[in-house]
């Protein structure tokens, strides 16, 4: 498939053009965060969204002024951290349980697992809650942490990403003189790196944007994680816009260069998960 | 080093049954060779005992010991996986180590059978390396020497030589059967490959439909195939086949090729409906009074010999009949051509499948290959098993 | 439905280690989702209020009653469907096309598919605030201006997310744009694995580029996209951030998702129990879909 | 019943630390899921001297000032420390009710004046009468002493009440030659503003002239529209004794205000106001809003802005009233020392600062007569009189309010994009009415 010149051109144009629509709106918060308040909506509609006349770091000055920044990074870190580690560990040996270890109970964890997958958290939030409640248990890292650590999905992605697995490995190790757990730390996980650093990727960007349940179990500032610090601005009218935005970059900012860093990892990992389904 | 039993072992996956009513006997020290085309239950065999698949019904042991409900790493055995199944996580010095790790063996005494391996394998350059930085052969060397490495009852070869091309093939069957005869350890030996079965086995086990057919030296078993499995599936091209036509009283008898008939100098034996010639038994271009009249449908020349196809309308499954004939002979297809079968050679089969003995039959007329040097007298007591045709 | 394992690795030592194994993912299933999964069914046949120091009480099926004929749940039901219905195709279809877009030789590949998969690292909650700028109503808007401009000043300006017919259809187009990304990335993948030999075979037998992706490049793609349609399927129906941030389900429900109103009784009004019967009857229906999905599309390979 | 009672001496003795209280919940976890009950641990009696307040995370200045208040009073009062949480005001309800149902609500809350009949139906709040001294209430805003009280019983108290009103600029007033009320009691009618925004919007080619402040939260429209119902002899909801909403919110009158109200956004009058900008930026005249607007539009406009009574939908004016309250927790571990922090921060001095700082009307008479905004010269003046000389009426004081609120609400964003008014207000109403009976009318207990 040799491209000649005007179809290189053509797709340079859709290229692009797909860029605006999908890196547009991103650069537009990245100006509108070194903007005036009042400048931001003002300047939608015309070019001036995506080019900023007047930058300045003022709205970062402002963030870190208005909230704790520091603090619901540091939390919002710890309890991330938390969520991926120990939820890697825990759901990769229950995804190995059930695509490759033989045991009365499999087919049903399996059907359950699946069945898990389609709760939204939003639906159980409140029972949980009650749950919590009835322990007194609320307010610090680990109730933000440890509810989320089981993941069916990655349970899931792990299943299906050992199934993929050439098995021969496993049998050489066993024949070796292996025992499951040391097959398993051993030989699987090496081999697993882009598994694991996929399902470490979407856990963390699922949970980096957690809102409702930290808002349910936390009161104080030092264990609230930065979604939370969003509200702080969201409502006392008039909105400070610029200042939302450049907490909204502040924001991703620790995820962006997560994902640059382990993006081939992830590729990888995606593609290795999602093509064995 | 250990004895090998498989007592009426019976495996099936999913309802499916692999392997049916299996007895087998593996000597001490001895190499044993699994042939069969593929789904035939061999390498099934040779997980089950490993560990890797669970036995159902029937016994496995090791020396006397029932092994079936240990796990791999109970039962010391050591294997080359088709693939070879390296870690890829590991460097090739970690390959060789992680069994002996696992084994509890010290640094230092684990460094000193590493470099010995390496060293009689050739690896010692590629200790540093990663199996994605090996070539084929390479990484089939490391396979083995991880299984060598050990000091395992015994070794166990799946399909060891599928993976490489065809002069590197022959290369290394050539180092294993000098591996072989270096180191007494029991082996069982997983191929399709009939000349891997015929140059690395003592003895070979042929399987079809997850049926024993037959187990014996190389020679035995194609000198006299147990049925007509055995005897069509050794030997490239395979034995010629067909359905049995006589005619006349014993003396006078004539026997029926390519349409033809043809004089029997022998007596077949009772009940006879089946017989077989091996290619090499026609000899020609002859000019004898009883010469078979063929055309020729197909010409493989090959240099040293020639291969030449003919039809025969009772041939089982219609396959073509080949003779091997003198690479100097010239024929092309549409030709015809005068050949000269021994019916002295003729494989006598009953109605099902099975090998029926002519005493009057000079048994190893051609049977002279050397000896393999190993004493075949223990191999004579072991169990010899022929059974119905699968497809019969 | 799910593969047939074979190959056991020695009987009993391994059925501990597999509970082993399991055990710490199965705490945390049934403390933090099946528990209270469990109590929310036993909670939607009572009458329980957030803080209510009335005694819950046994309600029959008061709240299903309830769920099933308040208008914004049905609303919600039949949003829940339609997105499903638009964003799945859609999403599907954008990620190919870039996928396809992507999967050709021209320089800078790597730097374009980050850009493009660059609104999936974003969280939903942030998606939606920029979008609500985008939004904006009036000649200001950067969408109206951008649409009015496209069409030489023939686009009325509408507010997007206060239009009962545009508020949905907005809240598709965030969710879309966040998630294309994730598809993109997929389907790459699985364009990438598919043997170059296969297009060299198609082209030697005279297909041309149409037939060529209808019989190579799609039944080659067949296990990725059936994952990337079930998970966005599961994932349409979870939608609740966006609505709840950018129109709050409303103008008169127009936007409104079953779990936005599961949050809004529960959480905005303390009832709990209705709110636990609207949970119940979404994981029933959800349940049921992914189910027929599955079926429908049973992978393959998938099992092997 | 078995009931753990998880009770830990760290190294100081002092109360079980969060972080060991999690991981012993991670254990206990399990078995606690299936014996779920309402059983909850009651922290240890300790002799400290921490009160502990949550308040609401208003502006910057708001809360620098209350801050600044607590430091003073622990200055004064050696041996007492005051431990302040904010939280932001978008959570603050549901903050509040998920600790109320852990049992970890703090000793002092402020809580938004309409909550609390359901907070104190709820057995979350104590009673402040007998911790505070009666002097108090003489010099309280009558609108706040209505505000604070359910049932007989006084739960809550400000530093200080809302005011609600029309913003407006003369210029443009003075232009479509606009009559401009005095006080209260000269508030315009419904008809009238309704001409008022008519020539308004000829004058102004057509565009939207009036702000109703579209861009605010859910609240904002019970606050500033059910006074118009009120005013117009209906209402949200009946009082105590006919705590319904049939009748009230889907009477006549109501349908008629609101129909009213649906006819200026057909009428394309109302500006969407995404940015709150509508009125400082000059796009529209008239500003449906309240004191917090203050400060932003006297800078915008200065000598040209004019501050009038919301109109009348019948004989008389109501406007809105309530703002954040404080309220002793029914768990108060030192309530005596909380009443003693609230008193102060009622002295006048502190609730001047406070009104300075949020611009918010001062609770009492004394501090009003001295402040230069609500004083008798004062050019906020009108909120004040509003709620010292009844024209503010509270949002229904029951503990349904969340729903109420909720449905009325989702109601008048219907209405604004053309739902028919009265279905649509019969359907809130027999939501309402729904929970009402649901709860068997809020039995006392």
């Amino acid at each position: 498939m040799n491209a000649t010149l005007p179809r290189l051109v053509f797709t340079y144009l859709l290229l692009l053009l797909c860029t605006l629509v999908f890196f547009g709106p991103i650069l537009f918060m990245l100006v509108g965060s070194l903007k005036p308040d009042d400048q931001v909506l003002a300047d939608a509609a015309s070019l001036a969204a995506l080019w900023p006349r007047e930058a300045g770091l003022d709205n970062y000055h402002s963030v870190f002024e208005r909230v704790p920044f520091a603090s619901y990074l540091a939390s919002s870190l710890l309890i991330n951290g938390l969520i991926v580690g120990l939820g890697l560990l825990v759901n990769a040996l229950a995804g190995y349980a059930l695509a490759r270890l033989r045991w009365w109970g499999r087919e049903t964890m399996l059907a359950v697992v699946v069945a898990i997958l389609v709760i939204p958290f939003e639906a159980i939030a409140i029972p949980l809650f009650y749950q919590l409640s009835a322990l007194s248990w609320r307010d610090d890292h680990l109730v933000q942490a440890i509810p989320f650590v089981a993941n069916p999905l990655a349970i899931y992605l792990f299943y299906s990403f050992f199934l993929g697995l050439p098995r021969a490995l496993e049998e050489a190790a066993r024949v070796d003189g292996a025992g499951v757990l040391r097959t398993f730390f051993s030989i699987v996980i090496p081999n697993s790196k882009a598994a694991f650093a996929s399902v470490a990727i979407v856990t963390f960007l699922f949970h980096w944007g957690m809102y409702l349940w930290p808002l349910l179990m936390t009161t104080s500032e030092s264990v609230r994680p930065l979604p939370l610090g969003i509200a702080s601005f969201h409502t006392l009218p008039p909105l400070a816009w610029g200042d939302i935005l450049a907490f909204g970059v502040l924001m991703v900012l620790p995820v962006l260069v997560v994902f640059v860093v382990f993006q081939r990892w992830f590729v990888a990992g995606v593609a290795s998960t999602g093509i064995k389904g | 080093m250990a004895v090998v039993e498989f007592a009426d072992i019976h495996k099936a996956f999913a309802g499916q049954t692999v392997i049916r009513d299996l007895d087998l006997h593996v000597a001490e020290g001895e190499w044993m060779v699994l042939l069969g085309p593929s789904g035939c239950g061999k390498s099934t065999l040779l997980r089950l005992l490993a560990g890797l698949e669970a036995v159902e019904q029937g016994e496995i042991r090791l020396d006397g010991r029932v092994v079936n409900d240990l796990t791999p790493q109970q039962r010391n055995v050591a294997m080359v996986f088709q693939d070879y199944a390296l870690y890829p996580n590991m460097t090739v010095r970690e390959n060789l180590a992680f069994p002996l790790r696992m084994r509890g063996m010290k640094r230092a005494r684990r460094e000193a059978r590493i470099q010995s391996v390496a060293r009689t394998l050739g690896l010692e350059p590629l200790l540093g390396r990663r199996p994605a930085a090996l070539s084929g052969g390479q990484r089939q060397r490391v396979a083995m020497g991880r299984a060598l490495v050990r000091d395992p009852a015994v070794f166990l070869m799946d399909e060891p030589l599928s993976n490489l091309d065809a002069r590197l093939r022959g290369q290394i069957r050539n180092e294993i059967a000098t591996l072989r005869d270096r180191l007494v350890t029991t082996t069982l030996y997983v191929t399709h490959d009939q000349v891997e079965a015929m140059t690395l086995g003592q003895r070979v086990a042929v399987m079809a439909g997850g049926i024993l057919q037959q187990v014996d030296t190389p020679m035995t078993l194609y000198d006299q195939p147990a049925n007509l499995f055995v005897a069509r599936f050794l030997g490239s091209p395979p034995m010629n086949c067909f359905a049995v036509r006589l005619r006349g009283e014993s003396g006078r008898r004539e026997w029926e090729l390519a349409g033809q008939w043809l004089p029997l100098p022998i007596d077949p034996p009772e009940g006879a409906t089946h017989a077989g010639l091996r290619p090499e038994a026609f000899s020609g271009p002859a000019d004898a009074r009883h010469a078979l009249q063929v055309v020729v449908e197909g010409v493989e020349a090959l240099g040293h010999e020639v291969l030449v196809y003919f039809t025969d309308e009772q041939s089982l499954e219609g396959m073509p009949m080949a003779a091997r004939l003198p690479g100097q002979v010239r024929v092309a297809p549409g030709d015809t051509l005068t050949l000269l079968p021994d019916a002295e050679q003729l494989h006598w089969f009953d109605a099902s499948g099975r090998r029926l003995a002519t005493l009057t039959h000079p048994i190893c007329a051609f049977s002279s290959p050397p000896d393999q040097g190993f004493s075949s007298d223990s191999f004579w007591k072991s169990t010899h098993q022929v059974h119905h045709c699968p497809w019969k | 439905m799910f593969p047939q394992m074979n190959a056991p690795l020695g009987k009993h030592p391994e059925h501990r280690v597999a509970w082993w194994f399991m055990a710490p993912a199965l705490a945390g299933l049934t403390a933090f989702i099946l528990a209270p999964f469990l109590l929310a069914l036993g909670m939607s046949f009572t009458g329980l209020r957030l803080g209510s120091p009335l005694p819950a009480g046994f309600a029959g099926l008061e709240n299903y009653r309830e769920a099933l004929s308040d208008p914004a749940f049905l609303r919600g039901v039949a949003n829940n469907a339609l997105f499903a219905l638009v964003v799945v195709p859609v999403q599907t279809a954008l990620g190919l096309a870039l996928a396809l877009l992507l999967n050709q030789q021209f320089q800078g590949r790597w730097l374009f598919r980050t850009l493009f998969f660059m609104p999936v690292v974003f969280p939903l909650s942030l998606v939606a605030v920029i979008w609500i700028i985008l939004f904006a109503p009036g000649p200001d808007g950067l969408l109206n201006g951008l649409l009015n401009a496209v069409t030489l000043g023939a686009w009325t300006p509408r507010d997007f997310l206060n239009d009962p017919a545009w508020a949905l259809p907005a809240i598709m187009v965030t969710s879309i744009w966040q998630g294309t990304g994730f598809q993109m990335v997929v389907l790459l993948a699985g364009l990438q694995a598919i043997p170059r030999s296969l297009y060299e075979a198609a082209a030697v037998d005279g297909a041309g580029p149409w037939r060529r992706f209808w019989h190579v490049t799609l039944p080659g793609l067949r296990n990725p996209l059936i994952f990337v349609v079930i998970v966005t399927t599961i994932l349409s129906f979870r939608v609740f951030d966006q609505v709840r941030i950018m129109t709050q389900g409303g103008p008169q429900d127009a936007s409104t998702t079953v779990i936005h109103e599961v949050v809004r009784a529960a959480f905005d009004r303390g009832q709990v129990a209705l709110a636990a019967a609207m949970s119940v009857v979404f994981f029933v229906l959800v349940l049921g879909i992914t189910l027929l999905q599955r079926r429908m599309m049973r992978q393959e390979g998938g099992t092997a | 019943m078995w009931c753990p009672r998880l009770k830990w001496r760290n190294g100081k003795g002092v109360v079980p630390s969060r972080r060991r209280l999690g991981v012993m919940g991670t254990m206990l976890i399990l078995v606690l899921v299936l014996a779920l009950a309402g059983c909850v641990p009651i922290p240890e009696d300790e002799a400290t001297e921490v009160i502990t307040v949550w308040a609401h995370a208003g502006r910057e200045s708001e809360r620098r000032t209350l801050e600044a208040q607590v430091r003073a009073f622990e200055k004064a009062n050696p041996g007492l420390a005051v431990d302040v949480t904010f939280i932001p005001e978008g959570s603050y309800n549901g903050q509040v009710q998920a600790a109320a149902l852990a049992g970890r609500l703090p000793d002092l809350l402020e809580l938004d004046g309409p909550y609390l009949a359901a907070y104190a139906w709820r057995g979350w709040l104590a009673p402040l009468d007998e911790h505070l001294p009666d002097t108090l209430k003489d010099d309280l805003l009558p609108s706040l002493l209505e505000q604070g009280q359910w049932r007989g019983q006084w739960y809550g108290m400000g530093m200080f009440d809302s005011g609600l009103g029309l913003w407006a600029d003369r210029h443009a007033l003075k232009a479509v030659e606009a009559r401009i009320p005095d006080g209260p009691a000269d508030a315009w009618t419904l008809e009238e503003l309704q001409e008022i925004l008519a020539r308004l919007a000829s004058s102004s080619s057509g565009g939207p002239v009036l702000d109703l402040k579209l861009n605010y939260g859910t609240e904002w429209f019970t606050y500033a529209f059910s006074p118009l119902l009120q005013s117009a002899g209906a209402g949200v909801m009946g009082e105590d004794d006919e705590p319904q909403a049939r009748s009230h919110l889907d009477a006549p009158a109501s349908v008629q205000v609101l129909e009213t109200v649906q006819g200026w956004f057909q009428a394309g009058w109302v500006d969407p106001n995404l940015d709150d900008a509508a009125f400082t930026s000059g796009r529209v005249p008239l500003a449906w809003g309240g004191h917090w607007n203050a400060p932003a539009y006297r800078d915008a406009l200065g000598e040209d802005l004019i501050l009038l009574p919301l109109p009348r939908a019948g004989d008389r004016l109501v406007s809105g009233q309530g703002s954040w309250q404080w309220a002793l927790s029914s768990r108060a571990r030192h309530p005596e020392q909380a009443a003693k922090l609230l008193a102060f921060l009622l002295e006048t001095e502190q609730v001047l600062k406070m009104s300075r700082a949020n611009g918010a009307v001062p609770a009492t008479l004394t501090a009003i007569a001295a402040s230069e905004d609500y004083g008798p010269e004062g050019a906020l003046r009108l909120f004040a009189e509003q709620l010292r000389d009844g024209y503010t009426r509270p949002r229904p004081r029951t503990p349904a309010y969340p729903v109420v609120t909720d449905a009325f609400a989702r109601a008048f964003r219907d209405i604004r994009h053309g739902a028919p008014v009265a279905d649509t207000l019969e359907a809130a109403a027999r939501r309402i009415d729904r929970e009402v009976e649901a709860n068997h009318g809020y039995p006392a207990n």
